[in-house]
């Protein structure tokens, strides 16, 4: 999912390792057309249908483990339900009219929005026997079985709502959040993925380029935007969401006041090392296909998560007085979040780097800046993936640069059927990223907000004071967490 | 008869156990407690909020025994439970009215 | 795992486009027969590798978790023991004749059962270095080493049994229980995945059709029966001797007196996450390589659990006034098992229905059905896995069928050495389907009622009242989850 | 990673399953030279990615868990964050320059230590498209992008002075152990991880051959030593580290005195079952590529794992009247380490039979034996990790012989280009890996005894008796791991 | 007024209760705690550390009486907690001054 | 000296005990216990089981202190721990024969 660049389209140069397979499998039935024949290739598609099962982990059960370990033992529950419940609605709206809406051409919208062509998947070759009606990689020639994509970026659209309930956990009313997400992904990530992740990929590229036709892509993706796996679709637009909502939500009650310590650290450790894991189908599955690319992806993400996490403990002890648990996986989190964006594009030491500022960053921002601020955001969605989305975003710029062992950007244009490295332009470059988080902040900001009032005035956003003090596992679900 | 009610260190139960069982007292009641008192609890941090724990886990141990071995059951306690660091806790002893046993219907010090 | 159909043979779909891939990779060396050299594929390796590890997750933590997570604290670790000792000693029994009773031919009594001839892995290829000595897909020519099959199908083996401890948890003993299990697998698991699961493979099928020679395959595979994953086999299989089972056990003490609530929501709740997750193996694994089809029994196994989830939610919801999480794992599960014999036969808006009927019906039986019986199915293995599997293996034969986007079958012997789309007829399936069910509810449901009494009557299934009070962990195990 | 064996080069003859795809893919290719030309496969690339998740869920949840939920409540976090902390240390370090110093050639004193010409990845191909820089496999002409397989070994490198926690858990400073390990892993761990695994690859071998060259290894893999994926690397090595830590830390307060039940045997068990899981790919990714002796090791790994489980809790059940879950997992884990050098090389009985050995041997190790010695390894990290390695380390040249369905070595040198069967001489390689277990006992031994002095006389080693009553996880991390 | 406290088998909890309120007492507060007495614990061992558990797992119950009652109070948990087996339990009986009711502020019996 | 004990509904602990500071009051001792009385509990359902959940988290507080101050002490709880609502809770004050502070032997009013 890396972006399209400038004039001639970018990805990590992944495609050039999956192009030199293509190369010497395919290469004697290559026709007089410098593109490729599509081809499907086992590894890759292997490689895809398990980082899909691995960001399936990350949902459940790592985030509602991370959560849920963090809130009161009476809202357990609560928070399960609520991610869980997100998980199976947006998979289902997805299929639906999701899927469409973010990834087909949207007509005169198509800057900012796709079309209605695959509502409930219409015109999906099922069987995925067929390469030519194959979902594009980075690289020229190499398809996959168009459900793959389908089913990878499904878990995409599942989770990203779901980082919101850290915002309003122990307060918000469950049909209330329900809808809410409903009209969110609508509204918000399904234009916003397909302005940063729709185009026509490589061959589609080369095609163009050879007729002389305009290149259809998303808004961000025509503006060359380098997002390898989500940290602007993702991180920075559920992060603002979050935080509009529990500025317009208020505090939970006895905030501030009553000790509302985490009820088990220790699940919410186990969620941060199921996220750490699924994180690598995240974020090594955004390249779409299993060469170097994805090593390199996973190898960042590896390291820049490690580095993120002794970042916020090294300055927590040093600040505090203590190296903590909550600091490590907090700081774990938020390396993985920075290193989301420049995953294929960083060299190890660059994320490793990117990582360590975000460790030290993130936990500045969710000591010192809220604290002064006093806005409850309740699991700090906002000061985790938001801050920790915008220093990958713009990181990116930087990591990214060859200059700095970066990667670079892939250039489908220049010669048709086949990608060359791109001429890198550091400062553009960080004006592109700069523009790419505000249009998510402020899209997704302002949606945010109206959908809260509408919600809030018809069938209301917060339960009341005595469901919030009984806790929402009784009051809204019926049920406890632990009995014995 | 009495009720002697001691709060102790939780580590200490052991010990004091054993204590009571070489005085002759074969039955006792234990229940995990918080206390509040001189010691200091501590602070925690989660993420930037901090939260001072002012309640110390302590064990509150109920023993009903005739009114005669009160101050040796007390001593044996003290001897025991004593680290000389405050929050080494408290014994409390009550009037006791009557004393059943569930299985055979003895009362007072037969059912001790 | 698809079924060979009627005369011909069928498979889900995805022999073609595997068969596409041999064709193109080997295509050049085909010999003069229409039927392909045998070749391996390390994407397809790779993926049954993974999707065996991924069926061993749904076992442990999965399955032990879900079921730990709804007793009482004092009998958790007796249940997480019973699926942990079943593992381990089901595991053994497969090398040593289970794989051999299964999946090799059985001579006069093939149609019940296999034979003898790879007892201790005898006459398996060890070092999988030869494609000729590998194990048939579900495509002409693409072969796994037969290892990966036997660890794929060893995984199958060892969840089955284990789904049983549901029915019969906080009071069954741990002794008599094994010698069950021992006796159960080899009496019933054995013989049934052989009648459903055991054939020649597609060039074994093409061979025999071009030599006019009989196809030698299990009972129901030759009926035609159509169970992707093991609807009949796995969980048709171990629901109905669950019911037979706890009927015949009886009744926790204090059963509809005492309250009994789930001592850890959260650990079933992080049981259910992993057996999804460990599904995607179970079930897309099943078609034996990386290619279109398993794509779409990944898509499947994600949109019918949703679906399920939801629809078990929405009908508690609307009945008892609260959504719960219970609900919403329970009807994960329903929907898991219903999809299990469709996966990669329906179309994604097939499975969503599916999976929404599964997780209705399942509701009101595990809550209205059941506690008007009064029968104490302490886990509802009956009401989840027969009750759900029942409607999957039915509803197989509907979204199967090409005209409600399903895949239909594939026939292997009309063109041998290829494989052709079957004609497919609808009343015709749905009464193989009923047939397939019928049989395994009868022999499964016999025979688990006889292998009760035998063990009763020996060493006893059932611990003594005050062990039972005292809870299984103490008094079978001599330990206790949970201290401080 | 098995081993070079003797003149001239063994391995898993997995070798030839990939040799065989290789030449039918790209044998059209083959240049003069007998040794084929370097290629990359995604269907390995994909295996080698999750080999190298899979072993990081080993350690977190995996060990982590595991070890946390043997220790009581409050020293649950202060588990949980050494585990994390030497992760995340250990994977920084790695890049730094453990790679290099374990997998670049150390000139003089290569024989025992590489060289630093890799540090900061200096000199690694990030992109991957490359296969003549890639890193050899055990066959012939197969390679991994190079980052692949920093990543697989870096989990290695993480998880193994993690096992050592379990020995001095609950006592142990926080800052004194991370010094510990990070002198540990440079003193000890990389240099003999170069003595085991350093080698030329199948390539270099055929190349010095042909040019009558010395072939350059480390030097245990020179003797011919056989650890396919680590019984002396990390599980001896690991396991006589802690027993020397545990010696010289001295026991626990209250050690034979105070209950110190395991807090939750329920998460100890989740542990396990992360911990066999993620051993597929620590055991079957040591292959290194995805062909049938990854499914032997894949096989081995599992019926060896349950046999160990069954064989503990047998002898256990015989001589203390129960069947234990601790008994039971404990059992698992003694048969992962104890099939750990012998995964590529077993058969599947033999495997059965190596881990049965394993754990009656490391149940009476845990209990009779130490409770002679009365040395207070907290969590056995000795008894199952030191004694079940060396069990597996001995019985590996038992079972790999091909006499007893053993797939023995592969010789590289015999015919350049290609690998074939060596010659098993049994004695010989009883002796050989004798001398191995020796060189790691003493060299990890001496060493770690050394670095605790140090470290104890400067920072220290252990809390205060205090700090240590009141639990590690107040006292040391400032927080506790479970609240209501 | 006194107050009545009885240790018994959890088990139990819920039949007292009823015979409780069949007696008209409306109210009665319930503690986890742990046992030791005459009857035995059992041993754990967790992998070769041997553990003799001595406490076992006990409810105790605290009712609040009229004096009048005290009798019938205790002849219903008796009756009802009793397995006969060891280990049922003790009642306990103390003296109680007095008694308020938070919400109302009533006291004494009013209180009850 | 008095052992004065209140049940009361567990968010109102913390101002409860500062306002037992404020009047000199240094040491208590709290348990977790769960109430039965004319606060209703809830019905949980599980999976068709249905549970009526009768008993309610509650606190215990127990505080020993100088009979001169029960009086100020009870005022304090009630104006605290009061929402009006039923459930609220109960003090019951018992007699208390003796005081021994463990680390130091102190006994009786100095003890406390
Ligand atoms: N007035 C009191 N009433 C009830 N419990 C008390 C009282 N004072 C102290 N305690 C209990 O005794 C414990 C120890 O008291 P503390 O003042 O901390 O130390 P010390 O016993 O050394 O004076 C407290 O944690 C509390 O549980
Ligand atoms: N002297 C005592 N003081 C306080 N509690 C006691 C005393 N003796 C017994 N108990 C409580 O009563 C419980 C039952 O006593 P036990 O001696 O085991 O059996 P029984 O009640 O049948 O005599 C014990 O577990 C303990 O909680
Ligand atoms: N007779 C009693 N003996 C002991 N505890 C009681 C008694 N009556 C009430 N309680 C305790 O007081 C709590 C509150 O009582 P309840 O009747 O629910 O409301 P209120 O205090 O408003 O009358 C109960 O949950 C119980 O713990």
């Amino acid at each position: 999912m890396s972006n399209l660049n400038r004039l001639g389209g970018a990805c990590g140069a992944g495609a050039l390792a999956a192009l030199a397979f293509a190369g010497l499998a395919f290469g004697q039935d290559a026709p007089a057309s410098p593109i490729p024949a599509p081809a499907f290739d086992s590894g890759g598609t292997t490689w895809m249908m398990i980082s899909s099962v691995l960001v399936l982990a990350m949902t459940i059960p790592g985030l509602a483990l991370f959560y849920g370990g963090l809130v009161r033992a009476k809202n357990m529950l609560s928070v399960l339900m609520q991610v869980s419940s997100i998980l199976c609605l947006v998979a289902i709206i997805w299929v639906v009219y999701g899927y469409s809406m973010t990834f087909t051409d949207g007509g005169s919208l198509n800057a900012y929005v796709g079309g209605f062509s695959k509502m409930f998947l219409a015109n999906v070759d099922f069987a995925g026997l067929d390469p030519t009606k194959g979902a594009a990689t980075f690289s020229n020639g190499l398809y996959l079985p168009e459900l793959v994509y389908i089913l990878f970026q499904m878990t995409f659209a599942c989770i990203t709502p779901a980082l919101i309930v850290g915002a309003v956990a122990e307060r918000v009313k469950f049909s209330g959040l329900m809808v809410f997400v409903a009209l969110w992904v609508t509204i918000v990530y399904f234009p916003i993925a397909h302005m940063v992740w729709y185009w026509p990929g490589p061959d589609g590229v080369a095609a163009a380029t050879l007729a002389g036709e305009e290149i259809r892509s998303g808004l961000i993706w025509g503006w060359g935007g380098l997002d390898f796996a989500g940290g602007t679709v993702v991180h920075i637009n559920a992060g603002i969401a979050g935080l509009v909502l529990c500025l317009l939500i208020g505090k939970r009650l006895g905030f501030g006041k009553d000790a509302m310590p985490p009820h088990s650290l220790t699940l919410s450790m186990v969620g941060a090392a199921m996220l750490w894991i699924g994180w690598f189908g995240f974020n090594a599955g955004s390249n779409l296909a299993a060469d170097g690319i994805a090593a390199l992806a996973a190898m960042n993400t590896f390291v820049a998560t490690a580095a993120a996490a002794m970042g916020w403990v090294l300055v927590e002890w040093l600040t505090r007085g203590h190296p903590s648990l909550l600091g490590a996986i907090s700081g774990m989190v938020a390396g993985l979040v920075a290193v989301t964006p420049a995953a294929g594009f960083a060299g190890p030491i660059g994320a490793i780097v990117l990582g360590f500022v975000a460790g030290v960053a993130c936990f500045f921002f969710c000591t010192t800046v809220k604290n002064a601020f006093k806005y409850d955001d309740s699991l700090d969605v906002f000061g985790v993936h938001c801050i920790g989305g915008i220093i990958g975003a713009i990181g990116t710029a930087i990591v990214a640069d060859p200059g700095f062992t970066g990667q670079g950007w892939l250039d489908y244009a220049a010669s048709p059927g086949t990608a060359v490295a791109g001429a890198y332009d550091l400062t553009a470059q960080l004006i592109t990223q700069a523009k790419a988080v505000g249009v998510t902040l402020v899209w997704s900001g302002l949606v945010s907000a109206v959908l809260y009032y509408v919600v809030h005035l018809t069938i209301g956003m917060r339960v009341t004071a005595d469901q919030e003090r009984e806790g929402l596992d009784i009051s809204s679900h019926g049920e406890r967490a632990y009995n014995s | 008869m009495k009720l002697v009610t001691a709060v102790i260190k939780p580590f200490k139960l052991d010990e004091v156990r054993e204590a009571l069982t070489a005085l002759g007292v074969f039955g006792l009641t234990v229940t995990e407690v918080k206390g509040y008192g001189r010691q200091k609890g501590h602070t925690e941090i989660y993420r930037g909020a901090e939260y001072a724990i002012s309640f110390v886990p302590k064990l509150k141990l109920e023993v009903a025994v005739k009114s005669e071995i009160v101050d040796a059951v007390i001593e044996a306690i003290v001897s025991k439970a004593k680290t000389g660091q405050i929050g080494d806790g408290k014994i409390f002893v009550y009037p006791l009215d009557h004393v059943v046993r569930i299985r055979t219907g003895e009362t007072d010090t037969e059912a001790l």
